[in-house]
């Protein structure tokens, strides 16, 4: 594996992107993983929380773009809770998903017409709407 | 070629040092300045700075310790307030604010204060010979 | 005391029990729950996005009823507690959002106007957005509660469960210590249980994630049930209808996964409230849970 | 007064004459207005230079000399000291630079540099007029110091100042000296026994003839300033009169009640009248009245009925001693941030979750365990050790900003200790940066790593509950990228250091400053680093910032040189071009008071004027350039002087 990095790459247009979406300042992290290791959801995410920060911080948004793990990130803020500083995961995870779905990159997360019947006759409306405002945009 | 006049206020601990390691390196810079050694950027008071322009400076140089550096804790930060300040008032007094600079230059940096004294007696010219709107007051203060 | 109360779609749907049973309990402690008069969905998540006020609009237009009824709004469900405490903040320290945020509202009371006459003042924040369980601590006090047990509800093993959303985030939420919580215990204690604390009383259910990605929302909700089960829980209480479906429905997927699972009982905690000031079971309705707790609560002669 | 001014223009051999015309510079400014006297020589600073100096300060009645030449850094000394001999106030002799900075950044511009020259020796001329003899301010002085905290740091300043040949009073608020070093069970990185080599300091300060040692005893106020403090200290009650007491033993003995030991961090019990541990210093008990049976109860006094020489005494009293010194050493240590703060590891409430302290009983030989390490929970041994540094540190959002220093090392030597107790146990060492500065500590880390099979693991650990009897940790490894989990026997938390809180309040009583987190000021971080910004005040040790215990030792050898250069001389001497301010034009507004960084502006109440105190002005000008009505000024840099200075420059 092998990353090329320039000046230009490392902070172009789309990191700023990133940092004024998620209101996150990137560099503010210096990996020390605690977000990572707290994250109860990290065994389904093909990158932990801290490598896609430090993706991004390479300029990698790409990369970063097409992890799982912003989708499988569920918003607990446990992350954010912990982290010393200040950096949330969920929110860069938020500004991720929001550049995929407004540039039509990526269709729908959920097809609100294929949804299990046991799903809409039975989970609360909450969860439902929830999850299509987080992963449908 | 308009030569500037320009007055130094450098503090004894760094800015001042700093000069005089130049001089032991031989290095070269301009003549226009001349040094008031104060104990401390921070004793800088505006009135100095404005004294200087009546009594016919073409610009100010002021230098200190570096933030965080300041032999009494914490006077550089204290000028560098006072200058930001300054620098407005001067230009609402017809006086282009780039005639009053503050360096921060340390007892190390001969280097930097040769530049630096260079670039400003080169903005100084630019800017040609300050011309006051009042006569300039000749008389010394009282 | 009359208390201005937001219910919140699910509980207006399909968490019918944590309704009924919060505002029967709430009447028996001398206070009436008064539904806003116009209430609209909270949109259930906060957005974590910043560029946009769309997204609190319809929290802020929420807070906007409240405060024609009064000086503080009540609500039970952890999500809608969640997205209106920070909408509030929005409001209260953002003047470039809450200018915007209030330029819409004008804009619906015109468009409302001509229909019902019904006008929103600007909203600014003044509105204080309650949890119920801060209600009951701040309001009647927990030792007032515990005065008025009529069943006390000792020999019941119950773990509370927080999830996510109570807590955190921490700075905006400043609901509880967000690792070591302890309000739900002392109600509990009020109550006269025998408290279960457990470790993942504070990690996530899964959330919003049981409709994307099931899978995920099974196994953090097993971690949670289990955790509690594990430390001798009879019944694990909660304060989200979210997480009261993954942990409750879910179990039958954790049966099939976990060897020897023995299921637990998850209600709300208005639910127990209610059992422990007398109130009638039929305002409490345990029938609506996948894993029944009738029988638990019987064996413990609380029924 | 007349001025009458002599200028002596120093060739410096061609040095200065090489660019600078000096003939023409010394005419010139014989034609200017108050200059007396002006001529050139050679080598200005060689003894017949200097007596030219002389010679004419006689000759000519000056009343000013202005030397140009070289930096007044190298002679302005050398010049007063001629112009003192020639009964010249020293202050009213200047140098004009005109060497560094103009001869010899001017090469080649020999007209510009001999105008600048004459500007710049003008310029002093009128500094020199306004000038005012001046004597150095004297201040009496006591020479005996006060060295406030009795671990490393203290014991090290209290001997250092008493060998030098002062007297030094030490006080330690706790029953012993010894500090938490005494604690320790080896130290990095040559794991000597912390005991052998402490225990020897701590006897030693006992003994010495110009130290008294006042353990179980506080600062209760001081006040005065460098030279001249007066401290209140307060003899806490001990209950047990320690003049008397043989330290044989007995009482602590047959005391049946027993308290957590704080020497042993909680992992051991200690009676309520009792020696903080075996090798205290004095060795002679104290009695805990909060956790004693007869102040509870009324009833038992066993100590009492029991002690040899009627020593102890339920009805003494806290009693107050007035001492006077002249200079105070603060060495007030550190304490470990509290565990109750870190929720996410169990907030204390899991046994085997211990802190750094804890875990260096359980290595100590002398510790609850006689050096075995074993869990506080059953006391089996751990065979899967996890130690986590930076816990509370490096953590601006939820804790503290700061690297705690020590802990990457500490835990290094744990995570080694470990595995030479334990050979079969596995040591996992959770870091974010192994910072290893210092002589030795890179290879002692290695060692660790390679010889003694310590897992380093890169990450932060998040989560710790307990399962089953086991510490079950969430942590990472960001060199994989993957959460790793492990089931611990135990866990050791690298907390962070604070400084002692009671610091704080002692800080305050002592006017000295400290940072936001209580650690105390340096009067300058390279510089002056061993002094605080107010006169007469040391630091030494942790109390100024997380260190290990070489440094430690260095920071208070270097205050306790500090005190004996400030005691070298019978009184205190100042430079006396300080701030001074007129009272009939203070508006007493007290923006000097504000600004000054010494607290030497202060207001009096009964004027309502401003005043500096000349003992501790430091003459930095803060509080002239803020004076709104010019009455702060500068002795012998008065704004005037400053006006005047500035217009010579700026004429031809």
């Amino acid at each position: 594996m092998r990353l090329k990095l320039s000046g230009e790459a490392i902070r172009d247009d789309l990191v700023e992107r990133v940092e004024e979406l998620s209101g996150q300042n990137l560099s503010a992290c210096y990996q020390c993983g605690k977000c990572s290791a707290g994250c109860p959801v990290v065994e389904e995410m093909d990158v932990v929380p801290s490598e896609v920060i430090r993706l991004l911080q390479l300029g990698q948004v790409e990369s970063a773009l097409e992890t799982k793990t912003i989708w499988i990130c569920a918003s607990c803020l446990q992350c954010a809770s912990r982290c010393p500083k200040g950096v949330e995961f969920s929110s860069i995870c938020d500004a991720l998903r929001a550049i995929l779905l407004r540039r039509r990159l990526s269709s729908p997360r959920v097809d609100a017409d294929e949804l299990a019947p046991v799903m809409v006759s039975d989970a609360p409306q909450m969860g439902v709407v929830g999850a299509l405002k987080k992963l449908n945009g | 070629m308009f030569e500037p006049r320009i007055v130094c206020f450098f503090c004894k601990w760094c800015t001042y040092a700093g000069a005089d390691l130049a001089g032991t390196s031989r290095k070269q810079y301009p003549p226009n300045g001349v040094v008031v050694r104060v104990n401390c950027s921070g004793r800088i008071d505006p009135q100095h700075v404005i004294w200087a322009f009546r009594e016919g400076a073409d610009g100010v140089l002021i230098g200190g310790c570096h933030p965080g550096d300041c032999h009494y804790q914490d006077g550089n930060y204290k000028t560098m307030r006072r200058v930001k300040l300054l620098r407005r008032v001067l230009g609402d007094m017809g006086i282009e604010p780039d005639r009053l600079r503050l360096e921060w230059i340390s007892a190390a940096e001969g280097e930097k204060l040769v530049k630096v004294m260079g670039d400003f007696v080169d903005t100084v010219r630019d800017l040609g010979p300050l011309e006051l709107e009042e006569p300039r007051v000749v008389s010394k203060r009282a | 005391m009359k208390v201005p109360y937001y219910p919140g779609c699910t509980l207006h749907e399909r968490a019918l029990d944590f309704d009924v049973s919060a505002r029967e309990s709430a009447r028996a402690l001398g206070i009436e729950l008064e539904e806003l008069p116009i209430w609209t969905c909270c949109g259930a998540v906060f957005p974590l996005t910043t560029d946009t006020v769309m997204d609190i609009l319809a929290p802020v237009r929420n807070l906007a009823y409240a405060s024609r009824i009064g000086d503080k709004v009540v609500t039970l469900c952890a999500f809608c507690y969640n997205v209106l405490k920070r909408a509030n903040k929005v409001m209260r320290d953002d003047p470039e959002k809450r200018e915007k945020a209030n330029l819409f509202l004008r804009a619906d009371t015109e468009a409302r106007e001509a229909i019902e006459s019904y006008t929103l003042e600007d909203y600014d924040g003044q509105v204080e957005v309650l949890h119920y369980i801060e209600m009951l601590r701040d309001l009647v006090g927990f030792d007032a509660i515990a005065r008025k047990v009529t069943t006390k509800l000792g020999g019941l093993s119950v773990a509370a469960y927080y999830g996510c959303t109570l807590l955190r985030p921490k700075k905006e939420m400043e609901f509880d210590d967000p690792e070591q919580p302890t309000i739900f215990e002392d109600f509990l204690e009020a109550l006269g249980c025998d408290v279960v604390d457990f470790p993942m009383k504070t990690e996530c259910c899964g959330g919003f994630q049981i409709v994307n990605e099931p899978d995920i929302a099974v196994a953090c909700s097993q971690n949670v049930v289990v955790s509690a089960l594990k430390r001798g829980a009879d019944i694990i209480v909660t304060t989200c209808p979210l997480c009261r479906y993954n942990l409750d429905k879910q179990q039958e997927e954790m049966e099939k996964r976990v060897q020897g699972f023995q299921k637990v009982p998850i209600v709300y905690f208005t639910q127990l409230l209610g059992l422990a000031l007398g109130i009638d079971e039929e305002h409490l309705d345990f029938s609506d849970n996948y894993v029944d707790p009738r029988p638990v609560l019987t064996e413990k002669s609380l029924l | 007064m007349e001025q009458r001014i002599g200028v002596f223009v120093c060739h410096c051999g061609s040095n200065i004459a090489g660019t600078v015309d000096v003939k023409r510079v010394a005419e010139a400014l014989a034609k200017y207005p108050g200059v007396a006297y002006s001529t050139d020589y050679t080598y200005m600073c060689s003894d017949p230079g200097q007596n030219l100096v002389k010679d004419a300060i006689q000759e000519h009645d000056l009343t000013g000399v202005i030397v140009a030449a070289c930096s007044p850094t190298l002679h302005e000394a050398t010049f007063r000291r001629a112009g003192t001999a020639a009964g010249l106030n020293q202050y009213r002799v200047e140098i004009a630079n005109i060497r560094e900075q103009c001869s010899w950044v001017h090469q080649g511009e020999k007209e510009e540099a001999t105008r600048k020259a004459i500007r710049v020796i003008k310029s002093m001329v009128e500094k020199v007029k306004l000038d005012e003899s001046l004597d150095p301010i004297s201040v009496p002085m006591t020479h005996r110091a006060l060295v406030v905290g009795g671990g490393v740091a203290g014991i090290q300043a209290a001997l250092d100042i008493a060998n030098a040949g002062h007297e030094v009073i030490l006080v330690e608020r706790s029953p012993s000296v010894g500090g938490h070093m005494a604690q320790l069970s080896e130290t990095f990185p040559t794991l000597d026994c912390s005991q052998c080599i402490l225990t020897p300091k701590m006897v030693e300060v006992s003994q010495h003839p110009r130290i008294k040692l006042m353990t179980y005893c506080e600062i209760d106020d001081v006040s005065g300033y460098v030279g001249n403090f007066k401290v209140k200290v307060r003899k806490k009650t001990a209950y047990v009169d320690r003049d008397v007491c043989t330290g044989c033993g007995l009482c602590t003995e047959k005391c049946p009640a027993r308290t957590d030991s704080e020497f042993e961090e909680g992992l051991a019990k200690r009676k309520a009248i009792y020696t903080p541990f075996p090798q205290a210093v004095p060795n002679k008990p104290v009695l805990d009245a909060e956790h004693c049976i007869y102040f509870e109860k009324g009833k038992c006094g066993v100590c009492q009925k029991i002690c040899p020489v009627d020593a102890v005494d339920y009805e003494m009293k806290d009693e107050f001693v007035e001492e006077e010194v002249g200079a105070i050493v603060v060495a007030t240590g550190y304490e470990l941030y509290p565990v109750e703060k870190l929720g996410e590891f169990g907030a204390g409430k899991y046994p085997d979750v211990v802190t750094s302290l804890q875990f260096e009983r359980l290595l100590s030989a002398s510790g609850p365990t006689g050096g075995e390490v074993r869990r506080p929970s059953d006391g089996e041994i751990p065979k899967e050790v996890v130690f986590l540094t930076c816990v509370g540190s490096r953590d601006p959002e939820n804790h503290l900003p700061y690297c705690s220093k020590i802990c990457c090392m500490y835990l290094t030597k744990h995570a080694m200790l470990y595995k030479h107790k334990v050979h079969d146990g596995q040591a996992y060492y959770f870091y974010m940066d192994v910072r290893t500065g210092g002589k030795g500590y890179e290879e002692f880390y290695q060692r660790a790593a390679e010889e003694d099979d310590v897992l380093y693991v890169r990450g932060r650990i998040s989560k710790i509950y307990e399962e089953d009897g086991k510490l079950i940790c969430w942590g990472v490894d960001t060199l994989t990228g993957s959460k790793v989990e492990i089931a611990a026997d135990m866990v050791v938390l690298g907390l962070a250091t604070v400084p002692n809180p009671a610091a704080a309040e002692l800080a305050n009583k002592l006017k000295i400053h400290t940072d936001e987190w209580g650690f105390l000021t340096e009067a300058h971080p390279k510089l002056r680093p061993v002094e605080s910004l107010a006169p007469g005040f040391y630091l030494a040790g942790a109390a100024q910032g997380p260190k290990d215990i070489p440094e430690a030792v260095s920071q208070a050898s270097g205050a306790a040189s500090k005190v004996a250069a400030l005691f070298a001389e019978e009184e205190y001497h100042r430079e006396p071009v300080i701030a001074w301010i007129n009272e009939d034009t203070c508006a007493g507004c007290r923006v000097c008071v504000s600004v000054c960084p010494y607290d030497a502006a202060e207001f009096d109440e009964e004027k309502k004027v401003a005043r500096i105190q000349e003992a501790i002005c430091e003459g930095c000008g803060a509080c002239i350039a803020a004076c709104p009505s010019g009455s702060a000024q500068q002795r012998n840099l008065t704004d005037e002087q400053i006006f005047r200075m500035v217009t010579a420059t700026l004429e031809d």
